[in-house]
């Protein structure tokens, strides 16, 4: 039987795929705003499961919220990656490091 | 039963391709490995009956906004060659950390959350339920606030976005419809008097 | 029926928005003014209806997801004054370097508004998207200069981190959602409150909630984009991030921690006393290794952010005043702060770095001593403002107990008044670097000038500012 | 008619700086030294009043106000002097005209500022000991550094800033642990008086708690070994006038927290800790003379001497409950406490009068090295003359100011036990030792070098600052009464308050 | 009678504050005629009161002039005490005074601080009138210590000479160090009786007895024996008793008239006098008096055998006054009061003599002392010779002479002690009668008789001193002659102290020698044939013959013959050397050792400097965790997150 739980715990693996994305994803920034959209999803995982569980709208609601968002999300962050690539030439992460300290 | 095997097998795919997105080397595998684990996540939220959602996601996500990074992938034209290979050394550390997040809370919602029934399956909705008209009848009047919100952030990205990557460039040659509509017959045409001839 | 009244200030400024966008879009360059101007009256239209549509007693309105009490009103109010002094402060920075344009008041007016939903906020959603409203405009506002790669790369650091942030929140938000059934702060309290309410599942909700707390205010180890965002993005934006934001955290902090899950404020508690613990130490110390003002400030404002935590973690009425007035002062502080740095940059020169500051005083008295009397009151010496806010914060965490957890403070607090000293001994024992005359117009002299007495004259009657913090909590 | 005596002496120096700021910017330097002479003299004249319009033997705050200040903490700006400020706030304002004498063509560099600083100071510093409420007594007492950190920064020596960040810092840290036990005493009473304070019944441990908050932040103050040595680098780096308030009246504060917050207000732990205040004590008296002994810095050396001398300070006001423990009565414990006022107020004229001879021979050859004098005597006669008589009073001669405080103070500590007086007495031996011998390597002797060979007397200025502070040391050294009887009556209520114990 | 008692003391303090300050607008005519005019005043006044005291029995004044400062209940006043002892030492400094300053007019003519010189001696006669005239401790001490610090600045009058500030500064150390006891033994009686008058600590002389105090653990001392002991302590500083003594011979940098006035005949008595003014304090306690008496014994004796081996005339007459202080001390320890007061009187004369008769000698040969370039002078000062001469006789007890009847009587009082010590003290005092006469005829025959020694250019310029330096010679040296004759029966058997010194029966040796008294005649036979003391005298003199105008080329031997006693003699028993080495020498290297290690490296640089230091490094290495690397932030978050939930499964 595929309960409640199976989705939370698949969104919780999810979810630390995703972070584990952004702190080993050493190369590229485009795949960090990817693997921000992976944690939206496990996000979007718990709130449906909930949802069903509860049998309230809520959750699907907020859902839609996020789904709204992390579309403004990735324009903004991907504006922000165009900026940078102007200037820099390269949207290495490892190349993100004159500030420090 | 069968909604075990296949809870289980987009599950599986869905995971397989979120460790793609993560380790490809190449950012439009990575893409489409994103695009993949989105339609696997659109195919468990209809498991659940969210249709709504699963094809908002579909829509939105796989039609817009990954048409959109891959746009921009291509478009910075990034030389994919002379990315380096970096986190190897690293990635057991990464993965030690996220396989403790994933535990911490695969423990908590498994075994200590007794009391919310976490471990049930909730009873399937009617025939004539329509998940769509339900999130529809409360998204204007429940929540109007947030939804007017929700408008002006999209409303804020369409600014930003614009500000950000808009720009003139000086030497692009264009119209100016403005001073076209503003010219005057002075400007364009001098007529010329010419005495006749007295020849 | 839902009363919109309550809202009248976000409807507004909503409003005010579209219109200054409409019209900026129809200016020329050197027309930017109106712009400018617009969005000042938008500000002033803003308070005007918070003004007058203060609400004393609580109204909750939009179906639970929006509540209008006292408490809110003197935020927004703050967040005002605080946006309007950004936009003065800015104005002439921008137009020395082909920055003034419309679209930097617009995105400070979203970020306003989002603060204000923020502010206003009596459900999880509408805290999000609140937030979101707020985060979008800030990552724009720190790409802003565009030929910038600092402000690129400390924009694009500041979104992932960010994205992770929210991320972390919404996270905590849907357990807590999962346990409870509902996402209005109000019923969420009731649901908590019951017995076995408190399911270790909300408490795991509660840890990522704090993480997003904590991201927004900057308390370590979630702290790491202060430094690099505050020295990356162009000043004025700087100066924004470093001030009214500050309000919506503390908004954040206020009414998910305290009003939602103040039953698990056990378990909070501890989580905020390692944060502020950290937050202190390391902002202090690290702030010594600085040589950049800007990222000096940063850290500073991590320390700051320290001292906010322990109001929280002491967690009774007054100590909440307390944070409330710690972080309304802190704002007019930064504000006064950033402020400076603006004063003194021209076109093609940032004066950023410390030794920036060497010798002001011989180049103008007035203004090394505005910078005195704001890095003294940020040291919390008294007469000026700071002082009272570390007072009341110690305070509030001696009546809880927590007598050890104000010593350390104080301690790091001392160690902390290193960094500001040191940038009082460049003013007035070095000899200048850089001679040039300050050429900010007068305008933003007399409000900086009013700015830094502010902290002078607050810290010599806080009675006012104190009252009003203890009564709208 | 009902005058604010202690507001004007606060607010008008204060009141003065500003003006002083504003009219004496840019060159306009005469102006801002007549400005700041005239304020600081008012301000003296003022202050006589509080003396005039004092009587002894009314026992309680005289010169009362009292306005509401901050509702939300039930603090007042509460003002008020007994016998145990007044003489202090009359210290203040005597020396403040004095300094700015002192700096009147010495100081070159911005002097509109160097003057203001000056006036605000003195304003703070009344503001401390005029305070009847906690919370504005710490404003006052944090506020008070501000201006000496930027004095001892811009017009201090070559290692000023090293110097002023440490003064700031060590004195900061002291104070933020006092903050806190006033915010707990606060929170017990409801109220920042003082007066409550002294009234609160507090638990043995509690007690003991806060009288350690106090310590630190008094002992740094005083300052007391081992938590000294701000004091000989604040002091050297210092210009002659900082030096001067600092030593004349910043480390009375300490002194005055002492008696006013930690004997009254923590009686029972004063007691029960007092073989640590009067052991430290002892160190500064014994292990500082050694050190002053080898100093080769006149201002390093006259700094060590004031951190001995105000061991006498808080050994008198700590070995009352040994004498009284010991003989029953309390006349040996109102001479070590006497003794302790009387040795903070002729300590700040003393060292107030050691630090401007050096300044006056610092002005012309630039050093403080004792190896760059030797026989000043030659060359100035009359400046000789005043630090031979005030080095004799910094050794405590009979006669001069110097003795009174070390006689009483020694009186009293025999009552407590014979080894305590004989080692609190070694200061005659020692404090003779190091001061004269810097007298006799500076002062005496045959020109040391070309440089003191050039050197000319004292100027009339010079010479009235200093006159004025000669003839008050000998004035008060032959008749101290009038001292005295102005504290004593204080003094007596204070002891039976402390005696009494709070469990 | 008050006001003239305020006079005494105000004449010369007024005529100093004058001479000091307005020093350069009255000239050096001005200086010297104000001051030696306060001090005449005070002297005829001193005159009146001794009239009065002495002649008229008026009753002992004591009276308060004003209160110096009122602590709780005790009161501290400045007053007068004046009874016989008072008046008698009042006529004594005043005179002695007045004849200084008339001298000094001659001796510091040519110069420069001409009036500041005056200004202190008339100072210091301020402060040792008000010293003598004290009725309380207080300002006793006052005085005690203002005669010091004019001392001080005396000695050091010369401040060009590293020798001199050097003696001065010596000087006031180590009186310092007999202040300090003399202050712990005020103290004592403060405590113990509550109150700084003598009057009241007299009276409560009994009771003090029998309380004890602790001082060492387990031992309990009488109070009144640590208090006694403590001022003596005071009195061995001021009046150079051993091993205080070393400052006095030093001393002798300053100005003759100086070391005439306060070097032998008051300052350095002060001790000898707050001693007598204390014997109902020093009278009950047994184990005091016997201090005082071997510290005396043995400063006599010590001091007298260094006078043989020194060169400088100032020196040889400052080891006999240290010698001499010793007699009076011991007479002070034999509860002979009055014999010890006896022998301060007459010594001041005769002493003071010596001393401007060496300044007239000085001065004669153009500053110069040492004696080996001396020699014949006889011929040349003939007035200083034959004071001079007077003077020696005196000194060395001749019968007849004023020093022959105090200090015979004092050997009697010391031989008719029972106190300890008594019988060690006795053969000190008759060892050091011999002493005595060997150097002062050595010095006699070295300086006026023999071969000229004298460097030619000196001797160019050789003549008799002026006028105002001879008369004060003459002044003296008649009472050095006669005033013993005049004073011996009223002072030491007649009760002339009245109730000034107290004497328990138990110890009144004075009374026993009084008893065979019968008039100064047959005193001076009965000298020779009681007493070996005469014998002694002569034997002393006769061997000064011999070795230095008989045989001259005689002490050289001895002293190479006996080489350790001459090297022990001639380094003053190393007391010298152990102060400067050992002990000024531990103290700065102490000092040294606490402001290098404790402050500097241990306060300074290891706590506070360390922990700044502590605070940047850790500064430095936090900052790096700071490494700009967007993936080290998210780590530091994500580690972040697991620590607060791990926290928070493991806790709940």
């Amino acid at each position: 039987m595929v309960t409640v739980a199976h989705y939370l715990v698949l969104a919780a693996v999810l979810f630390s795929v995703s972070v584990a994305g952004i702190f080993i994803n050493r190369r590229n920034v485009i795949v960090l705003l990817m693997c921000i959209e992976l944690m939206l999803l496990a996000v979007n995982f718990n709130f449906i499961a909930f949802s069903r569980l509860l049998g309230d709208t809520l959750g699907q609601v907020f859902v839609f919220f996020i789904l709204t968002v992390a579309a403004a999300e990735a324009a903004i962050g991907l504006a922000i990656l165009v900026v940078l690539f102007r200037n820099t030439r390269s949207i290495n992460v490892d190349d993100m490091d004159t500030l420090k300290g | 039963m069968i909604s075990t095997v296949l809870f289980y097998s987009f599950a599986a795919i869905l995971l397989v391709a979120a460790l793609g997105v993560i380790t490809s080397r190449n950012p439009v595998h990575a893409a489409l490995f994103l695009v993949l684990a989105f339609v696997q996540s659109a195919a468990l939220w209809l498991l659940m009956e969210a249709e709504f959602l699963a094809i908002v996601l579909v829509l939105v996500y796989v039609g817009a906004v990954m048409v959109l990074l891959l746009f921009v992938v291509m478009m910075l034209d990034i030389n994919v060659e002379s990315m380096r290979e970096g986190f190897t050394r690293y990635v057991w550390i990464g993965a030690v950390v996220a396989l403790l997040v994933a535990v911490e809370i695969g423990h908590v919602v498994w075994f200590r959350s007794s009391g919310l029934q976490f471990l049930s399956t909730p009873a399937p909705f009617p025939a004539d339920y329509s998940n769509t008209r339900e999130l529809g009848s409360v998204l204007y009047t429940e929540h109007v606030y947030a939804f007017e919100i929700a408008a002006i952030i999209l409303l804020l990205a369409i600014v930003a976005a614009i500000t950000l990557t808009m720009r003139r460039r000086p030497g692009l040659k264009a119209q100016n419809v403005a001073k076209q509509v503003a010219v005057r017959r002075e400007d364009r045409v001098r007529l010329v008097k010419m005495d006749p001839s007295k020849d | 029926m839902i009363e919109y009244s309550p809202a009248a200030a976000e409807i507004f400024l909503a409003t005010a928005i579209c219109v200054v966008l409409l019209v900026d879009v129809f200016l020329r360059d050197e027309q930017r003014m109106i712009t400018y101007w617009l969005s000042l009256v938008a500000l002033l239209g803003t308070a005007a209806c918070t003004g007058l549509f203060f609400a004393d007693q609580t109204v909750i309105t939009f179906y639970g997801s929006f509540v209008a009490d006292s408490a809110a009103g003197v935020l927004k109010l703050v967040a005002y004054l605080a946006v309007a002094l950004v936009f003065v402060y800015s104005r002439d920075y921008l137009a020395a370097r082909n920055l003034f344009k419309g679209e930097f008041f617009i995105l400070g007016l979203f970020g306003l508004l989002g603060i204000m939903v923020m502010i206003s906020a009596h459900s999880l959603l509408t805290m999000y998207l609140g937030l979101e409203l707020l985060s979008l405009a800030l990552y724009a506002l720190v790409a802003f200069n565009r030929e910038s790669a600092t402000a690129a790369e400390s924009a694009m650091k500041y979104f992932v981190l960010g994205a992770i942030a929210s991320g972390t929140l919404l996270y905590g938000i849907s357990l807590l959602y999962g346990v409870t059934g509902t996402l209005e702060i109000t019923e969420l309290a009731e649901r908590l409150s019951e017995p076995d309410g408190m399911d270790i599942t909300a408490l795991v909700g509660l840890a990522f909630i704090v993480v997003g707390v904590a991201f927004k205010f900057g308390a370590v180890p979630f702290h790491m984009w202060v430094p690099d965002v505050y020295q990356g993005a162009p000043t004025p934006v700087t100066l924004f991030i470093g001030s009214a934001p500050k309000i919506a955290a503390f908004a954040l902090a206020w009414r998910v921690l305290v009003e939602g899950l103040g039953d698990a404020h056990s378990s909070w508690q501890g989580m905020l006393i390692v944060l502020s613990i950290l937050s202190l130490a390391i902002g202090n110390v690290v702030a010594i290794a600085q040589t950049n003002l800007k990222r000096m400030l940063a850290y500073s404002t991590i320390s700051h952010v320290g001292f906010i935590l322990m109001g929280f973690i002491a967690g009774t009425d007054d100590a909440l005043s307390a944070a409330l007035f710690y972080t309304v002062s802190y704002v007019i502080m930064a504000a006064a702060a950033f402020g400076m740095i603006l004063l003194l940059s021209r076109e093609g020169f940032e004066a950023e770095q410390l030794e920036d500051f060497k010798g002001l005083n011989a180049r103008s008295p007035w203004f090394a001593f505005v910078m005195l009397m704001i890095m003294f009151s940020m040291a919390g010496v008294p007469p000026f403002i700071g002082f009272y806010a570390k007072l009341l914060v110690l305070g509030g965490l001696i009546e809880a107990g927590l007598l050890w957890l104000a010593i350390l403070g104080v301690i790091l607090a001392v160690v902390g008044a290193f960094y500001y000293l040191r940038v009082v001994w460049y003013m007035y024992f070095a000899d200048p670097v850089d001679e040039a005359p300050i050429v900010a117009p007068g305008s933003m002299r007399v409000v900086i000038s009013v700015n830094g007495l502010g902290l002078l004259a607050l810290g010599v009657f806080p009675g006012f500012l104190l009252d009003l913090c203890v009564r709208v909590l | 008619m009902y005058v604010p005596l202690l507001s004007i002496c606060i607010w008008l120096p204060i009141a003065g700086a500003i003006a002083v700021l504003l009219l004496g910017s840019g060159q306009r330097a005469e102006l801002a030294r007549r400005v700041a002479l005239g304020v600081s003299v008012a301000t003296f004249v003022v202050a006589i009043h509080l003396y005039i319009g004092f009587y002894p033997e009314y026992v309680g705050m005289h010169f009362v106000e009292r306005l509401p200040w901050i509702g939300a903490f039930n603090a007042f700006y509460a003002l008020g002097v007994d016998g145990i400020s007044m003489p202090l706030i009359l210290l203040t304002a005597f020396l403040t005209p004095l300094v700015i004498i002192a700096g009147w063509e010495v100081i070159k560099t911005r002097p509109a500022q160097y003057f203001a600083a000056f006036l605000l100071l003195e304003g703070l510093m009344i503001g401390v000991f005029a305070a009847l409420d906690a919370l504005l007594f710490y404003v006052f007492w944090e506020a008070m550094l501000v201006p000496m950190f930027i004095i001892i920064g811009v017009w201090g020596g070559e290692r000023r800033v090293y110097a002023t960040v440490k003064f700031f810092l060590y004195t900061f840290l002291g104070s933020v642990f006092m903050l806190v036990a006033l915010i707990y005493l606060y929170q017990q009473s409801g109220s920042y008086s003082i007066q409550t304070f002294h009234e609160l019944p507090l638990g043995m441990n509690e007690q003991v708690l806060i009288f350690l908050a106090f310590l630190i932040a008094f002992a740094v103050k005083v300052p007391m070994w081992p938590v000294h040595t701000w004091l000989p680098d604040a002091h050297v780096e210092a210009p002659t006038g900082g030096s001067v308030i600092l030593a004349a009246v910043l480390l009375k504060m300490g002194g005055y927290g002492f008696i006013r917050f930690s004997l009254p207000i923590t009686p029972d732990a004063s007691q029960s800790l007092a073989w640590l205040m009067i052991g430290l004590s002892l160190v500064a008296i014994v292990y500082i003379a050694f050190v002053a002994l080898v100093q080769k810095d006149m201002k390093k050396l006259i700094a060590y001497s004031s951190i001995a001398h105000m061991g006498f300070v808080t050994l008198g006001f700590f070995v009352i409950f040994a004498t009284i423990a010991n003989t029953q009565d309390e006349a040996g414990a109102m001479l070590a406490l006497q003794g302790g006022m009387v040795q903070m107020i002729s300590h700040g004229l003393i060292s107030g009068a050691l630090f401007l001879c050096v300044g006056v021979m610092y002005d012309r050859l630039h050093s403080r090295e004792i190896s760059a004098y030797g026989g000043v005597a030659n060359t100035m006669p009359k400046f000789a003359a005043f630090v031979v008589l005030f080095a004799l009073a910094n050794a405590g001669l009979p006669g001069t100011s110097g003795f009174v405080g070390e006689f009483f103070v020694i009186l009293g500590s025999f009552h407590a036990s014979f080894w305590l007086a004989f080692t609190a007495a070694t200061i005659l031996v020692f404090g003779a030792a190091y001061t004269l011998w810097m007298v006799k390597r500076v002062i005496f002797g045959e020109v040391g070098n070309d440089g003191v060979a050039a050197l000319e007397d004292v100027g009339r200025r010079e010479f009235f600052v200093l006159g004025t502070l000669a003839v008050s040391v000998l004035v008060l050294g032959v008749w101290p009464d009038p001292l005295v009887e102005a504290m004593d009556e204080t003094l007596r209520q204070l002891l039976v308050h402390v005696m009494q114990s709070k469990l | 009678m008050e006001s003239i008692y305020l006079g005494i003391v105000i004449a010369p303090l007024a005529a100093a504050i004058v001479a000091g300050l307005f020093g350069s607008r009255i000239g050096r005519a001005g200086a010297h005629s104000v001051t030696i005019a306060g001090v005449a005043i005070s002297f005829v006044l001193s005159l009146v009161v001794l009239k009065d005291v002495v002649i008229d029995g008026a009753a002992v004044f004591n009276g308060t002039v004003y209160t110096w400062a009122a602590v709780g209940d005790i009161r501290m006043e400045i007053g007068f005490l004046v009874d016989h002892l008072t008046a008698l030492m009042i006529t004594v400094v005043t005179f002695v005074s007045l004849a200084v300053h008339v001298y000094t007019i001659g001796y510091m003519a040519d110069d420069p601080g001409y009036q500041r010189f005056f200004s202190y001696i008339s100072l210091f006669t301020f402060a040792m009138l008000m010293l003598v005239m004290s009725n309380n401790f207080l300002q006793l001490f006052f005085g005690w210590e203002a005669v010091g610090v004019v001392s001080y600045l005396l000695i050091g009058f010369w401040f060009k000479r590293p020798t001199a500030i050097f003696a001065n500064l010596k000087a006031f150390l180590v009186n310092r160090v007999g202040d300090f006891g003399f202050l712990l033994g005020i103290a004592a009686i403060v405590l113990h009786t509550g109150s700084l008058d003598y009057a009241t600590a007299f009276a409560g002389a009994q009771l003090l007895d029998a309380e004890s105090i602790e001082v060492l653990s387990g031992t309990q001392w009488s109070v009144l024996t640590l208090a006694c002991i403590c001022l003596f302590i005071g009195a061995m500083g001021k009046s150079a008793q051993v091993p205080l003594h070393v400052w006095l011979p030093d001393s002798m940098e300053g100005p003759t008239p100086i070391s005439a006035l306060i070097h032998a005949a008051t300052m350095v008595t002060a001790g000898i006098f707050m001693v007598a003014r204390m014997s109902p304090l020093f009278e009950y306690s047994e184990i005091a008096l016997s201090v005082v008496l071997i510290v005396g014994a043995t400063t006599a004796i010590l001091t007298g055998l260094l006078g043989i081996v020194q060169n400088d005339i100032k020196r040889v007459v400052a080891y006999s006054t240290l010698s001499q202080l010793g007699y009076m001390t011991v007479a002070l320890g034999a509860s002979a009061y009055a014999a010890g007061i006896f022998h301060l009187m007459t010594h001041a004369f005769f002493k003071a003599l010596l001393f401007l008769a060496a300044g007239s000698v000085i001065i004669g040969l153009h500053h110069e002392q040492d004696m080996r370039r001396m020699g014949g002078l006889r011929r040349h000062m003939p007035i200083t010779y034959w004071t001079a001469l007077i003077g020696t006789l005196a000194l060395v007890g001749f019968p007849g002479f004023s020093g022959f009847f105090s200090k015979d009587a004092l050997i009697e009082a010391v031989h008719a002690s029972t106190a300890f010590g008594a019988g060690f003290a006795y053969w000190c005092v008759l060892l050091g009668v011999f002493v005595t006469a060997l150097y002062s005829f050595r010095l006699l025959f070295l300086v006026f008789h023999g071969e000229e020694r004298i460097d030619a250019d000196a001797k160019a310029h050789l003549h008799e001193s002026p006028a105002v330096v001879w008369v004060p010679l003459v002044a003296l040296a008649i009472p050095s002659v006669l005033i013993g004759w005049y004073t011996i029966e009223p002072l030491l058997f007649g009760g002339f102290f009245t109730d000034s010194l107290v004497v328990l029966a138990e110890h009144d040796v004075l009374h026993e020698v009084g008893e065979e008294f019968e008039g100064p005649a047959a005193f001076v036979l009965h000298a020779f044939s009681a007493s070996p003391a005469i014998y002694l005298a002569l034997a002393g003199a006769v061997v000064a013959w011999v070795l230095y105008l008989l045989r001259p080329e005689l002490p050289g031997r001895i002293a190479q013959r006996f080489a350790p006693v001459h090297r022990l003699l001639v380094n003053k028993y190393y007391f010298d050397w152990f102060n400067e080495n050992v002990l000024a020498g531990a103290t700065r290297g102490l000092g040294r050792l606490l402001w290098g290690v404790g402050d500097r490296a241990v306060i300074d640089g290891a706590l506070v400097n360390g922990s700044a230091r502590g605070v940047a490094i850790l500064a430095l290495i936090v900052r790096r965790v700071q490494s700009g690397y967007l993936y080290h932030y998210a780590f530091a978050m994500v580690i972040g997150l697991a620590a607060l939930i791990g926290w928070l499964v493991i806790r709940s």
